[in-house]
């Protein structure tokens, strides 16, 4: 799609989703929201992006090896995080028997685990999106002719 | 019949299960795999609409604890659980709809008959 | 209550027969509707009985859910419960959700690239 | 530290397994020996689960510190460790032949998947056997869901991605069904662990019977699906016979079995017993079994796909641990649970010795087999053995656990489920005996243009299984007396 209109209004328009979408992930311990949502929120911007440009720059701007160090690393970092109450004496992913410091409640950095827990979350669920929408699109140009 | 003021009572359940019903039907009787699809996410959803409801108390604010005292919450636990069967339901459609695009590219069809047809002819 | 096992024996052979084997025809989509409206019956039957709807005397609305309420500011630190219960009470749940994603786009990606 | 053993097994193969995609991109060639080291490491500590459990009893672990009303549990009694051992075990054997089968069936892009796929899968089934919380048996339902799609399609073939969808659309019809089923107990109960449900049932029964009956029947149809119970199998045969042959292996070995052990966690450890007197449950499952254990019996006799009729077998043998869990008898049970690991042995074998075959010579089709176990004298003796043991020839491990079944069904007067247990062996002999008569007897082998030599690290396994099932046909105690405080609810 080759349309002026549409290619300005979503650069202008993605940085702001993003910036939502970020704040929607690291306000989720105090407002609706979340990993999962703010993760949602970030792909979409970036599937924006894909879909008013082209794809090829699109998957330029995210490329395989970074999509895929952010799957598992969103996946990795939540276990390590899980990790850490082990270390500390308590069960997998404690937060307050592990001795985490839980802040004061209705600050941004409160509630010890669940803020990074929720980072993590954002990023593996933004990261899937995005790749998930990348190959469903692209799958149809190689089409099988082996069976 | 006192089973329909029963109904109105727990409508939100009542459309759950016949929506539950509309799922189970078309995921089983239609041929267009992309409507098994649908039929599977209704179903789904289906259940996310039961749960949710499970969780309302009349009156009760969203569970975001506020200062003072006395407000009444609604039950906190289901929508929990729902945001992750939200994720799952997801998941399996993507994956579902990642087949059917493969399934396309080999036999030009998303009709789950046609392509059984394809196949007894190939076969025989 | 001799026979009622065999009754529930029938009709599990009954729909299976009819959704996984019958043919496409008239037949079908008559036998099709008796069965969804016993199912839906069945279903309708439950609903009636269950516990009225947005009652703050239901039984999921117990101590559990109360203790949820009541504590997490003060166990977890975080003001939205619902936060509080998916990465904190339940997080292994999360991590199982976040495992779904994974195989999701594992299976995706698998299933693309193969053919 | 060592109490955190049950969980640090299902996070070792999660991490495992999110890390073999980032090294196929970066080191290609450790996915492989990562994968395999961390099998190897769940054996390792599912058989120090089996030590630590007889010295300590049956232990809870508070996933997050939080106790069971609100939190997590993840419960290690004598079922879960069984069905640890069993699970890593098998997958551990399948992997090892893997290594090198896969090479061929698969293109190497996706291998790296693949093993992602495999490790998820046995995670998931490891968390299923563990987990004492519903919902959350539900996740981990859901993931071996995919998963076990996702080994299917990831062969180069059109045929598996048809069977893979219809797969997916029947698991997550299943899945509906087991959601629908955990909203309900749910909304009486108003928890989700285990105990807690069990301890609120007896009293909810009889506020609303109708919900628990209803959810009990939408258990049974979501996990009956899942584990290919006799009316609702139908995915079963394609999925399972077109897939790579590991993933057949695992599929028809293990994966529709932990369904049914989550199946006998629920109706004996949560349902109430009074339950059985509202809707007999146990005896639908108990004619259903019959029905299956004949079906499968008589849709394999008239199939000519090896692994086609491998994969017809496997529904009469999961009709065998269903009679096990419907007669729910103490030696019955135990029968029932026992062949949860001799078909598990057995069958992952027969599809190892199938794909062997098929590696070799790329016979798929039963007549063509003629002469072939003067080739592949090996494999053609353990397929031998594993045929035997079906059949249920005293000296091997299916003798045993079809032994303990006729036994728990004289037990409990019911001397007509015997007679099926006969007529199935005798049914299992007529379509595997002529097999192997053909394959060492019968006429010379068709002249086949290429005949690969097959590598030993593939031959191992499938000796070591063949071993195994005679091992256990003999010395069968060790088994008998893990399952027999496995069914000590």
């Amino acid at each position: 799609m080759d349309d002026l209109v549409i290619r300005s209004v979503s650069r202008l328009v993605v940085p702001f989703i993003q910036l939502y979408g970020f704040y929607v992930i690291f306000y989720g311990h105090l407002s609706p929201g979340g990993g999962f949502a703010g993760g949602a929120i970030v792909a979409s911007s970036m599937i924006l992006y894909g879909l008013s440009f082209n794809l090829e720059a699109g998957s330029r701007k995210l490329g395989h090896d970074i999509s895929s160090l952010m799957e598992s690393g969103g996946a990795i970092w939540f276990l390590m995080i899980g990790l850490i109450g082990i270390l500390f004496g308590s069960n997998f992913l404690a937060n307050r028997f592990a001795g985490v410091s839980l802040g004061t409640p209705g600050q941004l950095f409160s509630g010890g685990i669940i803020f990074f827990l929720s980072l993590g979350i954002g990023v593996k669920v933004a990261s899937t999106m995005i790749t998930l929408f990348y190959s469903l699109s692209g799958g149809e140009d190689n089409s099988g002719t082996n069976s | 019949m006192e089973l329909i003021p029963k109904l109105i009572n727990n409508s939100y359940y009542f459309a759950a299960m016949i929506l539950f019903v509309i799922g189970f039907h078309t995921m089983l009787t239609h041929s267009n795999l992309i409507k098994k699809i649908i039929g599977m996410n209704i179903m789904d959803t289906s259940i996310f609409l039961f749960f949710v409801s499970i969780g309302y108390v009349r009156g009760g604010r969203a569970p975001i604890i506020q200062e003072g005292a006395g407000f009444l919450y609604v039950n906190p636990l289901p929508s929990a659980l729902i945001l992750t069967g939200i994720v799952v339901a997801v998941s399996v459609t993507a994956f579902a709809l990642s087949l059917i695009v493969k399934l396309y590219a080999h036999y030009g069809t998303v009709d789950a008959d046609e392509i059984a047809l394809i196949r007894a002819r190939e076969e025989r | 209550m001799e026979a009622s096992p065999l009754v529930g024996v029938g009709i599990l052979l009954l729909i299976a027969y009819v959704f996984f084997y019958l043919p496409r025809s008239q037949i079908r989509n008559l036998l099709v509707i008796v069965i969804l409206f016993m199912i839906g019956y069945a279903l309708v039957v439950t609903v009636a009985e269950m516990p009225v709807f947005g009652s703050a005397n239901a039984p999921a609305y117990n101590h559990v859910a109360e203790r949820y309420i009541e504590g997490a500011v003060a166990e977890t630190g975080a003001i939205n419960v619902i936060a509080a219960i998916i990465m904190d009470y339940r997080a292994f749940d999360t991590l199982g959700e976040a495992t779904v994603l994974f195989v999701a786009i594992a299976a995706a990606i698998a299933s693309l690239k193969a053919h | 530290m060592y109490l955190h053993v049950p969980v640090l097994i299902v996070v070792l193969l999660l991490a495992a397994s999110y890390t073999v995609p980032l090294l196929d991109r970066f080191r290609r060639s450790l996915a492989l020996p990562i994968t395999i080291l961390s099998l190897i490491t769940a054996f390792i500590s599912s058989l120090y689960l089996l030590y630590l459990i007889g010295v300590r009893g049956p232990f809870a672990y508070h996933l997050g510190g939080w106790p069971p009303p609100w939190g997590i549990e993840l419960y290690i009694d004598y079922l879960a460790v069984y069905m640890l051992i069993v699970i890593s075990s098998i997958g551990l054997l399948i992997m090892i032949y893997g290594a090198k089968d896969l090479l061929h069936e698969i293109s190497r892009e996706v291998l790296s998947w693949y093993y992602t796929l495999y490790l998820l899968l046995m995670a998931s089934m490891m968390g299923i056997a563990l987990t004492n919380d519903l919902f959350n048996l539900f996740v981990f339902v859901e993931i071996s869901a995919i998963a076990s799609c996702g080994i299917i399609s990831a062969k180069a073939d059109r045929r598996c991605i048809e069977a893979s969808i219809k797969y997916l659309i029947l698991s997550a019809l299943g899945s509906g069904c087991i959601l629908l089923a955990v909203a309900m107990i749910y909304m009486i109960t108003g928890n989700l662990n285990f105990d807690y449900v069990a301890a609120a049932l007896p009293d909810a029964l009889k506020l609303y019977p109708y919900n628990i009956v209803i959810a009990l029947g939408l258990f049974v149809v979501g996990f009956g699906v899942k584990s290919a119970l006799f009316p609702l199998h139908v995915w079963l045969p394609d999925a399972h016979s077109s897939a790579p042959s590991p993933s057949s292996a695992i599929l028809s070995g293990l994966v529709i079995k932990i369904y049914a052990v989550a199946l006998v966690k629920l109706l004996f450890r949560v349902f109430p017993a009074q339950i059985y007197d509202v809707i007999p449950i146990l005896d639908i499952i108990l004619f259903l079994s019959v029905f299956a254990v004949m079906a499968g019996s008589i849709f394999a006799m008239v199939q000519d796909d090896l692994k086609r009729m491998l994969a017809y077998s496997s529904i009469a043998q999961i009709g065998y641990i269903f009679m096990g869990i419907g007669l729910f008898g103490g030696r019955a049970l135990t029968g029932g649970l026992l062949h949860i690991f001799n078909h598990a042995m057995m069958k992952s074998m027969l599809f190892l010795a199938a794909g062997l075959i098929i590696y070799a010579t790329g016979i798929r089709n039963l007549k063509d087999l003629k002469g072939i176990g003067v080739r592949m004298p090996w494999t053609m003796g353990a397929f031998t053995i594993g045929a035997l043991s079906m059949v249920g020839i005293p000296g091997t491990s299916g003798f045993i656990s079809k032994w303990f079944l006729a036994l728990g069904a004289l037990d409990l007067n019911r001397p007509f489920y015997v007679a099926i247990i006969l007529l199935s062996s005798l049914l299992n002999g007529i379509y595997y005996f002529p097999i192997i008569i053909d394959a060492f007897f019968g006429t010379k082998m068709n002249p086949v243009s290429e005949f690969r030599d097959v590598p030993a690290l593939m031959l191992i396994p499938v000796l070591i299984l063949a071993a195994g099932v005679i091992f256990f046909g003999f010395y069968p105690k060790p088994l008998l007396d893990l399952v027999s405080k496995a069914i000590s609810f």
